[in-house]
């Protein structure tokens, strides 16, 4: 099962190399992934009967923490493959991407989905640091797809400020390793997951705090925490709508659970709050920075983009405070807020394509022109801020509740962090929804499905948290204790 | 249960309806006098208000149902409000209908209806009295107010009857709250009752009307009965100063036989309040309207230094 | 409790109708308005046994936090804000009937009728609510739904500012409750599990004063900017007006309740034993909004701008109630207490009913003449008769004149000042009067207001440039209306049995009832405390006018005389017209030069004289313009400041790539710094 | 050949490649920094070898040979081809401030060698004492990238950096399991296809590859 999860995008990615730009590469794509979401769900039915698994020879772990999330991306991978097909179809005829790069798109589309399922599962801490590369280069070439300057600027940027990151982190990993040998001995066993978090108690506290630190700087590019997380906003903004869909929808996430691993070895070893310090620290500062850059941006992709840098500060910082409820909170934080966000993200790609740019000046109407996209972005832009009966309310319910015990002088600071994001969301999204139509604004069929199915989602997790969810963030609690 | 009080409600509400005119007429026979202009005598009142009826109404185009029912309802709160006050009797049936907020509400009500009438045909002149009438009281009901919960205070009540019943039964005698709360009351009653200085009602000169600009259009039966309302609300306020300040003389209990007295007494003090009204009237000058702030503010200083005395002094 | 459930839940059952009737939006607003109708049916009658029979009762519903599912809970403070809000949405629901018929044919309604639904079972569910989650998610449904209905009419750029307005500010407040929850929470169980933030766990906990005075100022705070009251009442006037009038008249008439229940519940049943500074706070709070409130509405020239500020007013006398029951409880004086409560709880139902009214008949003018500004009326009383003399019937009420309800509520305030020489303090003594004199002050000018109000509107010419075609108001839309005039009558001369009927709040709030003292002297007279302190019987007043009345009518009609209709006479002028009726901003010119000062006042004239001679000018321009001044003191500063800092982030993302590098170069090393 | 002269040969070798690094830093000449490079990369390999045969791992050789194949073979010459292609052979790069870039390296040395200390008293490896160096040479890669303009001087400190860390591994733990070896290798690969991709890109579009003008997605106005 858990094979298949892994083995069909990777030939999904051949076989589209192949197929290249014929009329069925989309539904191909579609299918795809549609049967790696089949398999992470049967995997998640697996890991949900029998608890966690090692597998391919202690290759690949699986656990309550990573099951969640590779479903996750499975399905988000899948929503957006259908997004996309109409999305680039849209594309193709308003000339902004040619055949060869079709082609180019959809193989590394399902190459960017394995290496996140890669990333995932693996149990190597090395294989995670590999994969999260992979992922990296995979995606470059993706956002400057359009080939305009600005695309390619921000796709550099993207492509320098990530690998310095990750050099970083792979730093930091030689130090892990190296602390890990000298209690594990030599050879590959060293870097295993499921060993290191066995005896992370008897590693050099020492040498795991410096290891952190690379670490933090590594992977924390990556989740776009500030103040390394200049490349995201570029990134997003200037991708095709898909990418940046499942940038901040997924590839945050993937980088947060590295992040969030290596935190537990490092309390495990330090066996101080050390390591959660830092990481709070980085949250709350991304929370207050995105959410005052909210306030003047123009492009709406790019305020979204902030807008992930905000959740992503906030899930940061409820894992650095630790604990049961905020743990809990910010398991659920990841789940909802990557399926609102990609909605979002839909929602806004045929918004822009309706009116062929990406100015929110410019946008107008929506609730008229085309009710499902005027209304999907009000409802996602109302889960985003945290309004309830949307997942979100109850996930920073949980996070501020958790502050309040924990850590109560940092509360006013979260909640002006939220105050002020809510504020600037709003004001914008109004302008566009409201209002009457543009003489310019082209009407198009929207592909609903994925927005639909994802409000849905939201909606329902917000008001009635089934009861294997509940189970799987209460193990993943106790393993990130 | 008893039948007498019942009587006595009769009586008073028939007497008020009846004096009333009379009141009128004496304050306006002791202007003449201090004026030096001879008198209409003391029932002119009356003829007048028997001239009106008997005349036809003059309606204008545009005059709805309000500005004809409105007459109705101005005498019948006044009406009501007689048979309130305790003159004759403290002990009244219909007393603890209401008490002394009712009261002022009884007024409100008429205000609020003439005013109403005022703007109802639409011309400048209407118009003009409701808002300055309305400005007016409402910087006039607070001070009312004030001075009725001084008294209130003192009573520990704001039942009329209630009221006239302690100060009667002389546990207060010259309290300093109760002469503030007076001299404030007075003031306020000029204003309520449209006296000089705050309106005028002998005039009807376009700027400086106030009460008489509402009810210009006016005329026959329902003029009539506007003008009779009023002149039963200045007998209705120099009774109640009467009653609530000076209640000697007043039948305590509900026995027929202290009535006669009781009126005598009551005319007595009417008279001499006419005389005291008179006398300002001719002393002082009508203000501009805006000067009007500090005449009811000082009356609001005053009704406020009754109270601060009641629980600073007493 | 199946009753209120089976309500909410029909009501959410018309909202998600609604879509599904997209194509048929006339059959979609008969029906869902009507089911919309029974639901209130329903959940009034569920509301009035509830505080009648005076029963508890509980539900947890399966959803929610695993760990802390919805609790419900209904008792009898719930019930009577149930019956409040049912029985005006049960006249408005039909109102709407008639009126959302306005826009067929101009613009879809589903939305509209999505959201009302919604926005009624928000507010239901806010009042059921027994635990902290479910309180703040019907709180923000509630919000969020009347957020859309303001919007509703969306391409005016004023209804979105408004709209955007009132989202903020209610989020603020939503914030600040979610605190306030969240202080007593951790002081109840120290965050360990969630059985903290039910209400049951609040109610049984003692707070440490600190804590329970942050606790309190907080969701004080929330409520407060949720009812609109002075310094934080700005949205209110900019969002009720744009709103579609049968969602104004939901919005004034008992959104803004839910606030006050808000406050009656954390303070006197979840947070109790409080100081009497707070009763102090509430009460002058409730002043400031009172008389602000009605200098606003004064100077207002749009109807329902005008009743918006005239809410914000009543919200202030409502508050005056609640604060002096909380200043009476905290001296332990539990009858006193009570009659305040009961006065404050009574002219909250009083003020949903003639508000409601107000603005179905403001509704109705707007449905007929499509005109807001008053300047542009007059002489509505003889083409819409019906319309005029309800809105007459709201204007006394909402005037305190008796008989009607806003009396007796004004009435019962004023006992309970006058009762307020029984406590301790000197100071209370001497400063509480005084509160008084300012009620009395506020009484008087909303009458002032009022005649305003009706007199530019229904009296007097038409004043308007352009001459619409106006006809009356619908049959359903009178229906509305005159239900919730009959309810203000009623209200007003039965006063007794409705107290008789609320006693069972404050005997469970502040331990007493002034039921049987005021059912002393029969049903038909009101006399809290003692008969011989103050007595007022309605019924007598009423009975009393109509009777003279009646008479003298009689009397003089027994021989008919004529009525000769005339041209207007107006002291023999010539040639009047309808430009030289007084309007608004000539009405109120007096109390604003009075209280000028309180205002942000921009007056010109311009003459543009003739040659010959200057004083005879060719034409004359008036120029008026008033705004709040909270604007300047409260608002502006917190969203230049914001911007400010924006700005200043905004340096952060400048471009150069190196800059980046040197972000991360930098971090790296003062971290590696800090953790070696 | 006995340990410590092993560890000499070792550190003599770590030497270079730090000599090699601040070479770079200062370096004006494309060709000149794509020859450091490849000098930077040759001592690497060799390194690792040596290393290998002292602590007998025999993985290492396979990384060595990597190494060799990688950085001092195909990628020098893409960057060579590129550099041709795209005719900046000639274009020399004003450093600026070239001793105070100096200095600010030699002040990172300083503080990895501080920072590595702990690291080199619980290690008790051969090359433990080399952890500084490679440390310093990942910052002073890092350096360069911020103090140079041109988008090939960036990817050569890039590519640096992962020397650094290469040599990191070799020197802190003998290496990192195999399959990362691998792994890594393969992700550099993947990286110089991309970026020469990139150089073409960018060449295009702003025909020159100063990347001083991609500045314009920016907040501040």
């Amino acid at each position: 099962m858990l094979l298949i999860l892994l083995l069909v995008p990777l030939f999904g990615a051949v076989i589209l190399a192949f197929v290249g730009d014929r009329k069925f590469a989309p539904e191909i794509n579609i299918m795809c992934s549609a049967a790696t979401f089949a398999a992470g769900a049967g995997l998640a039915v697996q890991v949900y009967m029998h608890g966690p698994m090692l597998a391919g020879g202690k290759f690949f772990f699986v656990d309550a923490f990573n099951v969640y999330l590779s479903v996750l991306t499975s399905f988000v991978s899948m929503t957006t493959a259908i997004f996309s097909r109409r999305y680039m179809r849209k594309e193709r005829e308003h000339g902004r991407v040619g055949h060869m790069r079709m082609r180019f798109y959809h193989a590394m589309f399902q190459l960017f989905i394995f290496a996140m399922l890669l990333c995932l599962l693996t149990n190597n801490v090395g294989v995670l640091w590999i994969a999260m590369e992979l992922a990296t280069l995979s995606t470059v070439l993706l956002v400057s797809l359009y080939r305009t300057p600005t695309a390619i600027e921000a796709a550099w940027k993207y492509f320098i400020l990530c690998g310095v990151g990750i050099a970083q982190a792979l730093f930091g990993t030689v130090l892990l390793y190296f602390a890990a040998e000298r209690v594990l001995g030599e050879g590959g066993e060293a870097l295993l997951w499921t060993n290191l978090s066995r005896i992370s108690g008897e590693l050099e506290p020492t040498v795991l705090s410096l290891a952190f630190v690379f670490l933090m700087v590594g992977y924390g590019t990556k989740v776009g925490l500030v103040p390394l997380h200049n490349w995201l906003p570029d990134a997003h903004s200037e991708g095709p709508t898909p990418i940046s869909a499942v940038l901040s929808g997924l590839l945050l996430n993937i980088a947060l659970y590295a992040l969030v691993r290596c935190k537990v070895l490092v309390d495990g070893a330090t066996g101080t709050h050390h390591a959660g310090n830092i990481m709070m620290g980085f949250g709350l500062l991304s929370i207050l920075v995105a959410a005052f850059s909210l306030l003047r941006q123009k492009d709406i992709k790019r305020m979204f983009s902030y807008s992930s840098i905000e959740h992503m500060g906030i899930a940061t910082f409820a894992f650095g405070l630790g604990g049961t409820v905020a743990t809990f909170g910010a398991l659920l934080h990841m789940l909802v807020h990557s399926l609102a966000k990609s909605a979002i993200f839909f929602t806004v790609g045929h918004a822009s394509q309706m009116h062929r740019t990406q100015e929110m000046d410019k946008i107008k109407g929506l609730f008229r022109g085309n009710p499902l996209v005027g209304w999907g972005l009000m409802l996602g832009v109302m889960a985003i801020v945290g309004l309830p009966p949307f997942g979100i309310f109850t996930s920073e319910f949980l996070i501020l509740t958790a502050t309040m015990k924990n850590a109560p002088l940092l509360t006013p600071f979260l909640l002006l962090g939220l105050a002020v994001a809510f504020a600037a969301l709003f004001r914008r999204v109004q302008s566009m929804v409201a209002g009457d139509v543009p003489s310019y604004q082209k009407p198009m069929k929207a592909a609903h499905v994925p927005v639909l199915l994802h409000m849905a989602l939201v909606l329902v997790i917000g008001i009635y948290m089934p009861d294997f969810l509940n189970k799987w963030f209460h193990t993943a609690v106790e393993l990130l204790k | 249960m008893k039948v007498y009080p019942y009587i006595i409600e009769f009586l008073q509400i028939a007497i008020f309806l009846g004096i009333a005119p009379a009141f009128t007429g004496w304050v306006r026979m002791l202007k003449c006098w201090t004026q030096g202009r001879t008198s209409a005598g003391l029932f002119q009142p009356y003829r007048d208000i028997m001239k009106l009826f008997s005349k036809d109404v003059i309606l204008a185009d545009n005059a709805s149902w309000i500005f004809r029912f409105t007459p109705y309802l101005i005498f019948g709160t006044a009406v009501l409000a007689g048979g309130i006050v305790p003159m004759l009797s403290i002990d009244l049936p219909i007393t603890s209908t209401a008490d002394v907020i009712v009261l002022v509400a009884l007024f409100a009500i008429a205000r609020f209806f003439t005013a109403l009438a005022g703007m109802d045909i639409g011309t400048a002149f209407g118009g003009m009295g409701s808002s300055r009438e309305m400005t007016i009281a409402s910087l006039a009901e607070p001070a009312m107010l004030m001075a009725i919960f001084t008294v209130s205070l003192a009573s520990k009540s704001t039942s009329l009857s209630q009221m006239v019943h302690v100060i009667y039964s002389g546990q207060s005698v010259l309290r300093p709250s109760l002469v503030f709360a007076l001299l404030a009351f007075i003031l306020i009653a000029l204003a309520e009752t449209g006296r000089i200085p705050v309106d005028n009602p002998a005039t009807h000169l376009e700027l400086t009307m106030i009460h008489e600009a509402m009810i210009l259009e006016y005329s026959g039966r329902h003029l009539a009965l506007i003008e009779w309302a009023n002149m039963m609300k200045l007998f209705l306020f120099t009774a109640l100063g009467i009653a609530t300040f000076f209640p000697w003389g007043i039948a305590a209990s509900g026995d027929i036989g202290f009535i006669p007295a009781a009126l005598l007494i009551m005319m007595l003090k009417l008279g001499i309040a006419g005389a005291g009204l008179v006398l300002l009237e001719t002393g002082l000058a009508k203000m501009r309207i805006f000067r009007l702030t500090e005449f009811l503010g000082s009356a609001f200083l005053l009704a406020t230094l009754g109270m601060l005395s009641y629980f600073i002094l007493e | 409790m199946n009753i209120i459930v089976s309500s909410v839940l029909l009501l959410f059952l018309s909202a998600l109708l609604a879509p599904l009737f997209k194509s048929r939006q006339r059959l979609l607003i008969n029906a869902s308005f009507l089911l919309a109708a029974i639901a209130s049916l329903l959940g009034a009658a569920g509301g009035i046994w509830v505080v009648g029979a005076g029963i508890t009762s509980k539900l947890i519903l399966p959803v929610g936090l695993p760990d802390l599912p919805f609790h419900l809970r209904l008792d009898p403070l719930a019930g009577f804000f149930i019956t409040v809000i049912c029985l005006l949405s049960l006249f408005v629901s039909l109102y709407s009937i008639g009126y959302v018929k306005g826009y067929l044919g101009k613009r879809p309604v589903t939305s509209l009728v999505v959201f009302y639904g919604l926005f009624l079972a928000g507010m239901l569910m806010v009042v059921l609510a027994d635990d902290a989650l479910f309180f703040l998610v019907s709180w923000e449904v509630m919000a969020a739904a009347s957020y859309f209905l303001v919007m509703f009419e969306d391409e005016l750029i004023e209804n979105r500012r408004a709209a955007f307005l009132y989202m903020i500010v209610a989020h603020v407040g939503a914030i600040a409750i979610l605190l306030s929850f969240g202080i007593m929470a951790g002081l109840t169980t120290g965050f360990e599990s969630f059985s903290g933030y039910t209400f049951d766990a609040m109610r049984q906990a003692e707070f440490p004063l600190q804590w329970a005075t942050a606790a309190f100022l907080l969701a004080f705070f929330g409520f407060a900017a949720k009812a609109g009251v002075v310094p934080l009442h700005v949205w209110l006037p900019e969002a009720h007006p744009v709103a579609p009038s049968n969602v104004s008249a939901l919005m004034s008439g008992v959104m803004l309740k839910t606030a006050i229940y808000g406050i009656v519940r954390v303070s006197f049943d979840l947070l109790g034993g409080f100081p009497w500074w707070w009763g102090a706070i509430v009460l002058i709070f409730g002043l400031i909004s009172a008389v602000m409130g009605v200098l606003y509405a004064l100077m207002q020239h749009d109807l329902k701008r005008l009743l918006a500020y005239h809410s914000v007013e009543n919200i202030g006398i409502i508050l005056i109630g609640i604060g002096l029951s909380m200043i009476f409880t905290s001296y332990n004086m539990p009858l006193l207490a009570a009659l305040a409560l009961i006065a404050g709880l009574y002219h909250t139902m009083n003020h949903a009913l003639f508000k409601g009214l107000l603005f179905m008949g403001a509704g109705a003018v707007l449905h007929a003449t499509h005109e807001r500004n008053m300047e542009e009326m007059g002489g509505l009383i003889h083409r819409m008769p019906w319309t005029a003399a309800l809105f007459l019937v709201g204007c006394v009420s909402i005037s305190a004149l008796p008989p009607f309800n806003g009396f007796v509520s004004e009435w019962l305030t004023f006992q309970a000042f006058l009762l307020s020489p029984a406590l301790p303090g000197p100071l209370l003594k001497l400063l509480i009067p005084l509160g008084a004199a300012l009620l009395a002050l506020t009484g008087a000018l909303a009458a002032a207001c009022f005649v305003k109000a009706f007199g530019v509107t229904f009296l007097g010419h038409w004043r308007g440039s352009r001459n619409p075609r106006v006809q009356e108001a619908g049959p359903t839309m009178r229906l509305g209306m005159i239900l919730a005039a009959l309810m203000c009558l009623f209200l007003g001369i039965l006063p007794t049995a409705i107290i008789e009927w609320m006693d069972i709040l404050t005997e469970q709030l502040v331990g007493d009832k002034i039921g049987t003292t005021a059912g002393a002297f029969g049903w038909m007279w009101l006399t809290p405390i003692a008969s011989e302190r103050a007595s007022y019987s309605g019924s007598t007043v009423f009975l009393g006018i109509l009777a003279v009345v009646a008479v003298v009518y009689l009397l003089l009609h027994v021989k008919p005389s004529a009525i000769h209709r005339v041209p207007i006479w107006d002291c023999g002028f010539a040639k009047i017209n309808q430009r030289m009726q007084y309007n608004a901003a000539s009405f109120s010119m007096p109390i604003r030069r009075i209280f000028g000062f309180l205002f942000n006042i921009k007056e010109q004239v311009k003459l543009t004289p003739r040659g010959v001679h200057p004083a005879f000018p060719m034409r004359l321009n008036y120029y008026l313009r008033i705004r709040d001044r909270f604007w300047g003191w409260l608002y502006k500063p917190v969203v230049e400041t914001s911007f400010r800092l924006s700005r200043r982030v905004g340096r952060l993302q400048q471009g150069r790539i190196q800059a980046y590098l040197i972000y991360s170069f930098i971090t790296i090393i003062v971290l590696l710094v800090f953790s070696r | 050949m006995n340990i410590n002269i092993a560890a000499q040969i070792n550190s003599f070798l770590a030497a270079l490649v730090l000599l090699t690094a601040f070479g770079m830093l200062v370096q004006r000449r494309m060709y000149g920094l794509v020859h450091l490079f490849t000098w930077q990369g040759l001592f690497l390999s060799l390194n690792t070898a040596i290393v290998g045969y002292v602590a007998g791992r025999h993985h290492l050789y396979i990384s060595s040979v990597l190494t060799l194949a990688l950085k001092v073979i195909l990628l020098p010459y893409i960057l060579h081809v590129l550099i041709q292609r795209l005719k900046v052979h000639k274009e020399v790069e004003t450093v600026i401030n070239v001793p105070m870039t100096m200095l600010i390296g030699i002040a990172l040395v300083i503080f990895s060698y501080h920072l590595m200390s702990p690291v080199r008293e619980l290690s008790n490896l051969v090359t433990r004492s080399t952890l500084a160096v490679a440390l310093a040479t990942v910052m002073i890669g890092l350096l360069m990238m911020i103090t140079r303009k041109h988008a090939v001087t960036q990817i050569i400190g890039f590519l640096a950096m992962e020397n650094g860390l290469f040599f990191a591994a070799t020197s802190a733990t003998y290496g990192m399991p195999l399959v990362v070896e691998l792994g890594v290798a393969l992700d550099i690969l993947i990286a110089a296809f991309i970026f020469g991709i990139f150089f073409f890109h960018i060449h295009t579009t702003f025909d020159s590859l100063d990347i001083e003008q991609m500045a314009r997605l920016k907040e501040e106005d």
